[in-house]
This record gives structure tokens, C-alpha cells and sequence, in this order.
């Protein structure tokens, strides 16, 4: 699978990030694709895998994920969302048609302030991890993370590591990439502008333009 | 792919001593040759009494986890009163069979010790294992299963010994596992020993190699 | 009829009968030959081939090449972790040293760094028995070039004879991936070779399935200016990333550093250990240079 | 005339009431009372049993061994009354003890069908809402009568802490600081007005709880006979929900301490104090 | 008598009513009131709160419900059945995003609930929903506020301002007198509250009120603030009666002796306002 994503959890946040290629085959048809979704004010996912059930799995998680919020008026929390996200790929895997999609799932507990990130692939297989990588960035970053990832990082050398693993895709996979951007920390989920020389500061500055779309906070009962 | 009980990789083995039972697990989570995470648990409690490991496809570990967790605790509610190992074991092969054209990539392995009651007062320590769809073998010694399994038939056959102590027993199932784990590609990255009495649970981690 | 077709249908290397090898022509000579039992092209006569009419689709069936084909009958391990830079001070070359067969772990004390001489390296991955055939064979080669030339054959030419051996025989089944590293009169150098006759000079390589994983470090702590420690180090450290990470690479790490005086061993290392080691002492100084504070345990932290 | 619209559930009345679900809250209000009180570090709950026969041999009825803490509280069952839901719900039910045995299966299956599939347990309101919505059902499908039960719920989960919900036949529910629902509900539910503070500890709690039930039933002396007692609370160490279900010799200990009573053990014959207790075969229990 | 399982309970009567849709709107009539209206750029929400009691957990009391991002929904009536009923709308308005990507739009959704509602009334052996609602929102890509109700009986209707619930008729009728076109956001709350205060004697703190004012843009207002604009209408009311009573106090004096009547009553919060201009 022509992918590549990434994400590093640190001391109060979570980083993913995707690469942004779409195509047929050898084709590339658009290298500005995003490849990642919120799926609720403290959780995300970057996805790759088979093209169709890419979309078709992730509309269906994020509109479950966002039935879940209106109904119980609680979003579920990262590790429930993950369990759930596990089963269904599980469920698949063994029906007539099961969807090809790996993802990253990456979110936010509000309860423990604790960020969380789940590395799933599209057996249902899940995995509890600080850092982790899909595609190509399994081959060539994850010892570049186990060398510079450390307990309790700052956001700052968050996006070091990311930068870095990104160089390291960059200069040894054949295929050229783009890489699309996101931070969840306390106050949500922000689009992370890697091209900026300080993306953090850049994070307080403009969290509106985030390209990804984020599910409006429902109302609740006035306390 | 390969096959499927060799996708993630990992072992578990399970040994009977004197009065006390002991299964352990190692830690490994792969994709195939990728190691993937290091803290993949593999053994879980079902009381403090029972235990049992389930090594084969990572997404059946859960599947199945899940799956038992949810018979178990309505067999408590309704029954008022914990599993016995050998029910369990029976609980575990009706599971699998219910897959039998489809099966689980699992071979579970159970080791527990059941409560005296007053018919039985000094019940023995009990172990079992299945293959994939169910096969029930309730070996007098160890069971062993998973990617490392005939490295630790080796091992166990060279160092198991009858009415092993608890803190000899845990000597044992460490050494069996260690250095099963160190012949095996798809195994290994830490280790977790559970060591069962009827009076409590010896939980150690084994700093094991990490390549 | 027999012979009228072979020669017809002649593969890129020379067809063997059963009948020929006991003689092979000694006296043969030519521009490379009449050493041994050289054949003019630099294959090796006493080699059987199949005999068949085309012996490379016949081996490609038999011969596990790509760890595709699990009916085939030659199965060829392939996980290793080499790697060779060049940098200031020399040439550092790092290898693991596990030796698999399916998930089993045959051995943990493999040397695949091969001492062609004093001055030459080469490493090891694909076929053991591949690797450890041509690149003892390219020591032969080397030794007569320099008792003919009176001069140390340069690395370059060294790998080039590797390469043309070996592609020879592509397509019958032959994996080997290896790194010829040496000082000549260039000063280091440092040669990829594999056995689709590939043949890459460069300053910096990694070859086998935990290559990718010795990448990831390598390329992001690799600099010409490292001092000779800073070198050798980086040279483990990515070894131990690679030993880690990949199920088929792993145990010990053998280092070798070459300078103009020809290589030097400079240590074996337990993956595992160092593993330890490292992981304590790289995540301490990171959290101390993040000055990031530290809470609860890792999931990720293993006890002792 | 009335007749006509009572007889049948699911039907509205002219006046657009319904019957049914209304004498259903009346079946309630005669039913044994259960009072909860809610603190910032956790949550107490007192049923009371109603005493009528002495031959019946409790120690074979479900919760004859009653009692325990944590994982304990599942071996030992509930009582009649007060029943473990989930590992951090607990329910008191007023009411009719058949439709509230089938509530309380329906409930521990639906919290374990979430512990499946989200591989956490049930946040409290859910499982409230969950069997809330069952009852609904009750009273608007033909052929189907309300459940006669009304239930006070305990629980703990990681989105809003400790938490008292209540909820009655039509399927509606409510959150509460402290409630009390059967006999003597409204009383009861006056004197929580006027003695709720908001910063109880667990200790004022309790004894706000079994002070408060004291007043409400007739009996002047309470004891482990007419009364079950349980509390949610987390645990110091793990900060998980720890539910435990007071086993007769803990509540006669605990009553004693109040001074509200207080079985001792040789009066009722309760058994050695290992165990989990024995049965208190001397009396009967029912519930209403 | 088992055949009473699958027979209809709603059937018509000889002289074509059916008798438990009118019986279910009695239970409606029986619920708090709940009013809508839309101004020319907002939609509000207004519901009558029964009294949180001193012991009740005020989080627990929700009587205006999200629908999806731009759709909200408040009822009258029973509110287990309430619950019901929203709950499988916000199912359709998730799985109608999953099938055609769009939000739902508002007469979609009314559609589908009045659907749900109608369905109730003709099934075997299902009494209808006791409950009427009102729908709120706005449709994708457009800016006009939108308002709905649904009925027990299944029937719904598009509305510029409406009430359901307790003593729903005075305040339409309220409204009626009262509505004017392209009212401002602060006029259209207002309005909300005021007629509110038609029927709810204890004034703000039985008040809850929701605005949106574009597509997801959602806001509950804050106690403080209703109390802020019940003041307002208070003292307005206050300064009408006032003006009101020295037009009777001039009347009386210009005609001596005559109409007492008026002269006695003292305005109430109810009774007062412009109804008697």
C-alpha cells in the first residue's frame, strides 16, 4: 500500500499525520488529499488502505462516532472509540466484503488529560502505542521514533520527531509525498502547518483555518 | 501473508507445580517481521484463580478476549458464584467451535486453580489447551502454544519436573519461556510470568532480549 | 544434437556437462584466465548448471528467491541488517549477526562481514552460502590481481569483478546484497553489489530486511563531519534499531571501521544490551534536553 | 366509563392520561422504601425489606449469602432489594420483585453488551436511559403491561462522577442528589430537603441515608433483617468504583454505631461472622 | 381477546375521529409549553422548565434536544416518549449524512418524525406518541431560519411562530397579535420569552431558551441573560400599566363616578401587557 502516515503522542497532545497522495494504480491523481478525520472534538484518525473502502469505512466511523455524541451527549472517549473502531474493522474481516483500512486513531481524553493513540490495521488488530507509524513510515521511521521519541515530549519537539520522520520518508521511499498535519490536545483538534517555521506558535495564532472539518460541539443543559 | 497463527507472532506456555500453576506470556505485537508494540499482553485473568493466554492472530486475541469476558461475567451474575478452570476450558472450546468453518487463529491455553470444596478439599491444579477449532488436551505438565511452540517443547521437556515449589515453578516457566522466545523471530520483547497459589497471584515481568 | 542446441541456445553462462567437470581446462589462457579453474568469462567451471533447456525458469520454480514461493524447495533466508557509510575518518561497517530459517533462529553468531584481506570488507545478506562463496572467491581474485599487478587492487575493480560474477548467473536463484567497503589509492570507498548485478557506488548504504530500520537512524544522525567515536556509534545504534524493530535481524552487532591501513575490528555488541542501554541513556538526555516533565509509566517502559 | 381506558396499557384516556403507567406508580408508592443520598466521595443506599413470614429459609434464597466488596458483591449476590448492576452501578427497586428481577436482568445484559463493544464500562445515564427506554416501550406496545418496578440507580463512571439517577413505570428518569422512592417517598424525600448539604463526606452520607430511612419506616429499631444497605465509592487505590453491598453483620455493626438499632447476632441467629454471614432464617422477607 | 395484540387502537369512531390521536394531544396539552419563532436571521427556541427541585441533579433536565449540527428539537408531552422519538430521529439524520454526504434539511427531518408519529397511529396495536414538537434549524447552504411542528397525529406545518403544550392556545394567540416580520435576533427572543411569560408565572428561572442563528451555529442562553431580558419585559409592562393607569386616572378624573371596574384591577405579570390596547 502506497501510504504513509504518522503519529507521535506527547506530554498533553497527540500529532497524526497522513500523506495526501490519491490515485489509480501508478497513477498519482492528486497529492492534496487529506487523509485525515475528525471524528469528534478530541479524536481523529489518519487512514489509508484500499481506495473506496478508505471512504466508505471512515464516513461510516465518523458519522457513528458523531451519532454517539448527539445521543449520549458525550463524545466517546479515545480508548472506547478505539475498541469500537477495532470491532467493526474485526467484524469485517470476516464478512463477505471486508474494508482494507488502516488507520491511526488518535485522540484526547478530557477525563485523564491524557493524550492516547491506537494503531489499527484492517484485521481489527489494535495496538496501545506513544508513537506508530502505517505504510511506508513503518519501514523507515519507526526506529527514527524509537531513537528521538521520549516520555513526555513537548509539542515542540513533537513536530522535531514528525519533521524528522518526514525527511526520512522524503529522502528514502521512492514515491514523493505530501504530508497533511494534525495536534489534539485540551482544547481540540488543530491543523498543523508544517511549512511555517514555528508550526506551534502558528497553532494559537489561526486555529480556524483548520482543514479539517471539526463536528461542532453539541449545546448542553445549561448547569 | 503467510499464515495467520504466524501474522503477529508470540507464545504462551503454562506448567503445573506443587499446589500452584504458572502461565506466561511474551510481549511481542508484529507485523510479520515488524515489531510493532512491546506491550501486547496475551495472558489474562479470569479470577484470581484462573488465568489463560490467547497467542495466534492479534485481532482474534481481542476478538475472543472480548467474546469470553462477556460469557464469563454472565456466568458470574447469573451463577453467583466464579468459573471453575474446567468449565472455562469448556467455555473456550464450545467458543472456537461455534467458528468451526471459520475459525479463530487462536490456541488458547488455561491454567487455574480450582476452589476445594468439600467433596474435593485438595483439588489438583489444572491446565489445558485447544487447537483452533476447539480440541480440548488437558496435559499433566505444561502446555505450550503459539509461534514458539516446538522451541518450548524443548525447553519445558528439558526442565519441567513434578511438584515444583511456586518460587521454583516460576524459575522454571521463565527459563522454558526465555529461552524458547530467543530461538523465535516472531516472539519475545519482554515477557510476563504469572505464578497462581490459592492463596495469591505472583505477578513478574521478565526483562528479556529485545531483538 | 545435444551439444548443436546448447550452443545455439547458449545461456549467459556456460553450460557444463557432467562429463567436463572433472577436467576443467587448466591450461586455458586468456586475458583473465589459466588461474585455476577460470573459465575466460570469470565463471567458475566446475559450477553445474541444471541441465535443462532453460535452467533459469527451471530455478526460478525451485528457488525461493523472494520468500514468495514457500513450495519452493531452495529457501534462502533473508533477514540481515548491513550497513557501510562513509564519512571523514574512514568507513564504518555494521552488521547483526542472526541467521534464520523460517521464524526459527538458526544461529546468533553469524559473521557477515567477510574479511576479503586486510583492506577489503565485504558484508553479507540474501544466501549465506551466495554471499560467503563470491566474496571468498573475489579474495582469490583480489590476491592474484595483486601478486600480478603488484599493486592493491582498488575497490572499485574489486567490485566490479563481484558484479560481473554474479551476473552471470542472474535469474538461477543466486541472493546476495552485499557492500564491498576498502581504502585504495582514491582513499575509502564504498560499493553496493547484488545479485541482479547491480552495482552502486556511495557514501552511505543499508542492506537487508531490517535495512529500512537502520535507515530511519542512520540518515537522520548521519553527517561526513562525525568524529571517528560519533561514527562508530551511529553505526551500532542503527544496527540496534534495525536488531529491534525487525523479527529477522538481531543478537549481536559486529563493527568494523576502515581506514587507509586497512579495516579494524572494533567490537561485538548484544543487540539487546545495548538495546537497554541506549534506550536508558538517549531517553534520559532527551526528557533533560525537552526539560519536559515526566509522569507515570510508559506503556512502553519495561521493568526490570 | 373510565374502565374503558385503564384496562388496556397502551392506551390514552380522553383527558389524555394513561391509566396503567399511573396505577403502576401506585403499586410503587406501597412498595418498601429506597432512599439514596449522594456525596462528593460516594454514594449510599438503603432499601427496606418488608418482614412478613418467619419459616422462609433465606439462606437458599438469592442472596442468602449476601455481601461483599469489589468483585465479592457478584459471588454474594444482592439482596431482594438492592442489586450490582455492573461493576459501577448499583440499583435499589421499589416495586413488584418479579418485573424487577426480569429489569435487573435486562440491565446487566445491556451493561455487559457496552463493555463489549466499547470495551469500557456503561457510563451511568446510559445504562439509566437504556432500560429507561425499554420501559417506554412498555407502555406503548399492545399486549404489554408497565413494569410495576420503580429504581433508584447508583454508579460512578469517568465523565461525571458519582451519580443518582431515578426512574419510575412511564420510562422517565431524573438525576438527584438524594431521592427516596416507595412508601413514604414524599416525607422522606422532605426530610432530604431539609438535612442535604452539599459537601457530605461518605460518612455523613451514610448516616444521613440510614437516619433518614429510620424516620420513614414504621419500625422503631432498624436491623440487617428489615434493611439492605450498600455504597458506591471509589477505591483509594486503583480509583476504580468499588461497590459493596453491607453483609447483615456489617449493617447491624454500622446501625449500632448510628444508634439506630442494630440486630445483634445471637437475637437473629445470623451465623458466624465469617463468610459472608448465614441466612436469617428466623424471619421471612418479602418485598412488595 | 388475543387478538387485541395486532388490532389497530387507533380506529376511527362513527363519526370519523380517531379518538387516540385527540386523546394524545390532550396528553400534549398536558406537557410544558413550548414556544418558536423565527426572526428574520435566527430561529429560537423557548420551553418552559418545570421547576428544577432542590435535590435534582439540574444537569439531568434537558427539554431542548440537538437533532444534528443544525437542527434542534423541543416537545411537548410525554417525555419518555420524547425521548423515544428524538432518538430515532438523530439515527436518520446521521445515516442520512452516511448516504448522500448532506446535513439533512429541516423539512426533511419534521417529515421524518411526522413519518414516525403517523406511523404510530395506524400500526397494530401501538398507541400513538403522546407528544407534539417543534423543530428548529437551518437548511445547508442557506440562510433562512426555518420552523416546524409535528403532531401526534403525524400531521406537520411550516410556522413563522408557534406554541405547543400547556395553555399552547393563549399563547398563539399571543403570538398572532404580537408577530411581526424580520425581527431582529434580541426582538425574536423577546418575543419567545414574553409570550413565555404568557403562561409561566415564576418567571427566568423556569425559562430555557435556545438560539440558532445560522447553519450550526447553536447557543443556550444563559440564565443571567433571560433573566436580564424577563426584567426588561417586566419593567416595560410595569411602565405600560403605569401608563395605563394615569389614562384611567384621567379618565375617571374627566368622568367622575364612572367605570370603577377597571380602576381596581392591578396588573398582573399575566394579565398586563398590550392585550387589553
Amino acid at each position: 500500500m502506497g501510504d504513509c502516515s504518522f503519529g507521535i503522542t506527547g506530554k498533553d497532545f497527540v500529532i497524526l499525520a497522513s500523506d495526501m497522495n490519491a490515485g489509480r494504480g501508478i497513477i498519482k491523481m492528486k497529492s492534496d488529499e487529506n487523509k485525515i478525520r475528525a471524528l469528534g472534538p478530541h479524536l481523529a484518525m489518519a487512514y489509508g488502505g484500499e481506495t473506496g473502502d478508505t471512504e466508505q469505512f471512515t464516513d461510516y466511523v465518523e458519522r457513528n462516532m458523531r451519532l454517539y455524541h448527539i445521543r449520549n451527549h458525550n463524545a466517546l472517549l479515545p480508548p472506547a472509540a478505539s475498541a469500537w473502531i477495532r470491532r467493526q474493522l474485526a467484524q469485517s474481516l470476516r464478512s463477505r466484503k471486508p474494508y482494507a483500512v488502516n488507520l491511526l486513531l488518535g485522540g484526547f481524553d478530557t477525563t485523564t488529560s491524557l493524550p492516547h493513540l491506537y494503531w489499527i490495521d484492517y484485521l481489527g488488530t489494535k495496538a496501545d502505542i506513544p508513537y506508530a507509524a502505517h505504510g511506508f513510515g513503518m519501514y523507515v521511521a519507526l526506529s527514527t521514533m524509537d531513537k528521538w521519541w521520549f516520555e513526555g515530549m513537548p509539542k515542540e519537539k513533537g513536530v522535531e520527531l514528525l519533521r524528522k520522520c518526514i525527511n526520512e520518508v522524503q529522502s528514502r521511499i521512492v514515491v514523493q509525498f505530501n504530508f497533511n498535519c494534525i495536534l489534539i490536545d485540551a482544547d481540540g483538534v488543530h491543523q498543523l502547518d508544517l511549512s511555517a517555521s514555528d508550526p506551534i506558535a502558528d497553532l494559537s495564532r489561526a486555529p480556524e483555518k483548520a482543514e479539517v472539518e471539526v463536528p461542532n460541539p453539541i449545546i448542553a443543559a445549561p448547569a | 501473508m503467510g499464515s495467520p497463527m504466524e501474522y503477529n507472532g508470540g507464545s504462551v506456555v503454562a506448567m503445573v507445580g506443587k499446589d500452584c500453576v504458572a502461565i506466561a506470556t511474551d510481549l511481542r505485537l508484529g507485523q510479520q517481521s515488524i515489531g510493532v508494540a512491546y506491550n501486547f499482553d496475551k495472558v489474562v485473568a479470569v479470577n484470581d484463580k484462573l488465568y489463560y493466554g490467547l497467542p495466534g492472530l492479534a485481532t482474534d486475541v481481542y476478538s475472543l478476549r472480548e467474546h469470553l469476558r462477556f460469557r464469563v461475567n454472565m456466568y458470574r451474575m447469573k451463577e453467583e458464584r466464579e468459573i471453575t478452570p474446567k468449565t472455562f476450558t469448556h467455555l473456550v472450546s464450545s467458543s472456537l467451535y461455534e467458528k468451526r468453518f471459520g475459525p479463530w487463529f487462536i490456541e488458547p491455553v488455561v491454567a487455574g486453580l480450582p476452589q476445594p470444596t468439600e467433596l474435593d478439599p485438595h483439588p489438583k491444579p489444572f491446565i489445558s489447551t485447544m487447537d483452533t477449532i476447539g480440541c480440548i488436551t488437558t496435559p499433566k505438565d505444561f502446555a505450550v502454544a503459539g509461534t514458539a511452540a516446538d522451541k518450548l517443547y524443548g525447553a519445558a521437556e528439558g526442565l519441567w519436573e513434578p511438584d515444583l515449589e511456586p518460587d521454583d515453578l516460576f524459575e522454571t516457566i521463565s527459563q522454558t519461556l526465555l529461552n524458547a522466545v530467543d530461538r523465535d523471530c516472531l516472539s519475545g520483547w519482554g515477557a510476563i510470568v504469572h505464578v497462581i497459589t490459592q492463596d495469591k497471584v505472583v505477578t513478574r515481568r521478565l526483562r528479556s532480549r529485545m531483538d | 544434437m545435444d551439444t548443436l542446441v546448447r550452443q545455439l541456445s547458449r545461456p549467459a553462462v556456460p553450460v557444463h556437462g557432467e562429463d567436463d567437470e572433472a577436467y576443467g581446462n587448466a591450461a586455458e589462457w586468456g586475458s583473465m584466465g589459466g588461474y585455476g579453474n577460470l573459465s575466460r568469462t570469470g565463471a567458475i567451471s566446475g559450477m553445474t548448471v541444471p541441465r535443462v533447456l532453460d535452467p533459469i525458469s527451471f530455478l526460478a520454480t525451485h528457488t525461493d528467491n523472494l520468500s514468495t514461493n514457500p513450495e519452493a524447495k531452495i529457501k534462502l533466508a533473508h533477514g540481515t541488517t548491513c550497513l557501510a557509510f562513509k564519512f571523514r575518518g574512514g568507513i564504518i561497517v555494521a552488521v547483526d549477526s542472526r541467521a534464520s530459517a523460517g521464524s526459527y533462529i538458526a544461529s546468533g553468531t553469524v559473521k557477515k562481514v567477510i574479511e576479503i584481506n586486510p583492506y577489503l570488507l565485504g558484508t553479507m545478506a540474501g544466501g549465506a552460502a551466495d554471499c560467503q562463496y563470491w566474496e571468498t572467491y573475489l579474495g582469490i581474485r583480489c590476491r592474484l590481481y595483486e601478486l600480478r599487478n603488484k599493486e592493491r587492487i582498488s575497490v572499485a575493480a574489486a567490485s566490479k569483478i563481484l558484479t560481473n560474477l554474479v551476473y552471470q548467473y542472474k535469474g538461477m536463484g543466486l541472493s546476495m546484497g552485499t557492500m564491498i567497503a576498502g581504502w585504495d589509492k582514491t582513499g575509502p570507498a564504498l560499493f553496493y553489489v547484488d545479485s541482479d548485478g547491480q552495482r552502486i557506488k556511495g557514501n552511505l548504504f543499508s542492506v537487508g530486511s531490517g535495512s529500512t530500520f537502520a535507515y530511519g537512524v542512520l540518515d537522520q544522525g548521519y553527517s561526513y563531519d562525525l568524529s571517528d567515536e560519533e561514527a562508530q556509534d551511529l553505526g551500532r545504534r542503527s544496527i540496534i534499531a534495525a536488531g529491534h524493530r525487525d523479527g529477522y535481524s538481531g543478537n549481536t552487532c559486529n563493527l568494523y571501521h576502515v581506514r587507509e591501513n586497512g579495516w579494524e575490528f572494533i567490537g561485538n555488541y548484544d543487540v539487546s544490551q545495548e538495546w537497554y542501554k541506549y534506550n536508558e541513556k538517549e531517553k534520559k538526555a532527551l526528557e533533560h534536553a525537552g526539560k519536559a516533565g515526566v509522569q507515570g509509566g510508559s506503556p512502553m517502559a519495561v521493568e526490570a | 366509563m373510565a374502565r374503558r381506558y385503564d384496562s388496556r396499557t397502551t392506551i390514552f384516556s380522553p383527558e389524555g392520561r394513561l391509566f396503567q403507567v399511573e396505577y403502576a406508580m401506585e403499586a410503587i408508592s406501597h412498595a418498601g422504601t429506597v432512599l439514596a443520598v449522594l456525596s462528593k466521595e460516594g454514594i449510599a443506599l438503603a432499601a427496606e425489606k418488608k418482614v412478613t413470614g418467619k419459616l422462609l429459609d433465606l439462606s437458599l434464597a438469592p442472596g442468602g449469602q449476601m455481601g461483599g466488596e469489589g468483585n465479592q458483591a457478584w459471588l454474594g449476590g444482592g439482596g431482594e432489594k438492592i442489586f450490582l448492576l455492573n461493576n459501577n452501578i448499583l440499583a435499589g427497586l421499589a416495586g413488584i420483585t418479579s418485573d424487577a428481577n426480569s429489569l435487573v436482568n435486562f440491565s446487566r445484559n445491556a451493561a455487559q453488551q457496552h463493555l463489549f463493544t466499547y470495551d469500557e464500562d456503561i457510563p451511568v445515564e446510559m445504562l439509566v436511559q437504556r432500560l429507561c427506554d425499554m420501559k417506554q416501550g412498555y407502555t406503548q406496545f399492545g399486549g404489554l403491561r408497565p413494569f410495576g418496578v420503580a429504581l433508584l440507580y447508583v454508579g460512578w463512571d469517568s465523565l461525571h462522577g458519582f451519580q443518582l439517577y431515578q426512574s419510575d413505570p412511564s420510562g422517565n428518569y431524573s438525576g438527584w442528589k438524594a431521592t427516596c422512592i416507595g412508601a413514604n417517598h414524599s416525607s422522606a424525600t422532605s426530610l432530604l430537603k431539609q438535612d442535604y448539604k452539599d459537601d457530605l463526606t461518605l460518612e455523613e452520607a451514610r448516616s444521613l441515608c440510614l437516619k433518614t430511612m429510620s424516620k420513614t419506616m414504621d419500625s422503631t429499631k432498624l436491623g440487617s433483617e428489615k434493611l439492605e444497605f450498600a455504597t458506591m465509592t471509589l477505591d483509594p487505590k486503583t480509583k476504580q468504583p468499588l461497590a459493596k453491598i453491607y453483609r447483615p453483620n456489617e449493617l447491624d455493626a454500622l446501625l449500632r454505631q448510628l444508634e439506630l438499632g442494630g440486630t445483634s447476632d445471637d437475637q437473629v441467629g445470623v451465623g458466624e461472622a465469617t463468610g459472608g454471614g448465614g441466612g436469617d432464617e428466623g424471619n421471612v422477607a418479602m418485598s412488595t | 381477546m388475543s387478538r387485541s395484540y395486532d388490532r389497530a387502537l387507533t380506529v376511527f369512531s362513527p363519526d370519523g375521529h380517531l379518538f387516540q390521536v385527540d386523546y394524545a394531544m390532550e396528553a400534549v396539552k398536558r406537557g410544558t409549553c413550548a414556544v418558536g419563532v423565527r426572526g428574520e436571521h435566527c430561529a429560537v427556541l423557548g420551553v418552559e422548565k418545570k421547576s428544577a427541585l432542590q435535590l435534582q441533579d439540574p444537569r439531568t433536565v434537558r427539554k431542548v434536544a440537538m437533532l444534528d449540527d443544525h437542527v434542534c428539537i423541543a416537545f411537548a408531552g410525554l417525555t419518555a416518549d420524547g425521548r423515544i422519538l428524538i432518538d430515532k430521529a438523530r439515527v436518520e439524520c446521521q445515516s442520512y449524512r452516511l448516504t448522500v454526504e448532506d446535513p439533512v434539511s429541516i423539512e426533511y427531518i419534521t417529515k421524518h418524525v411526522a413519518g414516525i408519529q403517523q406511523k404510530y397511529t395506524q400500526s397494530g396495536g401501538v398507541r400513538p406518541f403522546g407528544i407534539s414538537t417543534l423543530i428548529i434549524g437551518f437548511d445547508p447552504n442557506d440562510d433562512k431560519p426555518r420552523l416546524y411542528t409535528t403532531d401526534p397525529g403525524g400531521i406537520y406545518s411550516a410556522w413563522k411562530a408557534c406554541a405547543i403544550g400547556r395553555a399552547s392556545k393563549t399563547v398563539r394567540e399571543f403570538l398572532e397579535k404580537n408577530y411581526t416580520e424580520k425581527l431582529s435576533n434580541d426582538e425574536a427572543i423577546k418575543l419567545t420569552i414574553k409570550s413565555l411569560l404568557e403562561v409561566v408565572q415564576t418567571g427566568a428561572k423556569n425559562i430555557e431558551i435556545s438560539v440558532m442563528e445560522s447553519f450550526g451555529v447553536v447557543r443556550n442562553l444563559e440564565q443571567s441573560e433571560i433573566e436580564k431580558i424577563v426584567a426588561g419585559i417586566e419593567a416595560e409592562k410595569e411602565a405600560e400599566a403605569e401608563r395605563k393607569r394615569q389614562r384611567i386616572a384621567q379618565t375617571q378624573a374627566g368622568q367622575s363616578g364612572m367605570a370603577m371596574s377597571l380602576g381596581t384591577s392591578t396588573p398582573t405579570v399575566q394579565g398586563g401587557g398590550g392585550d387589553d390596547a
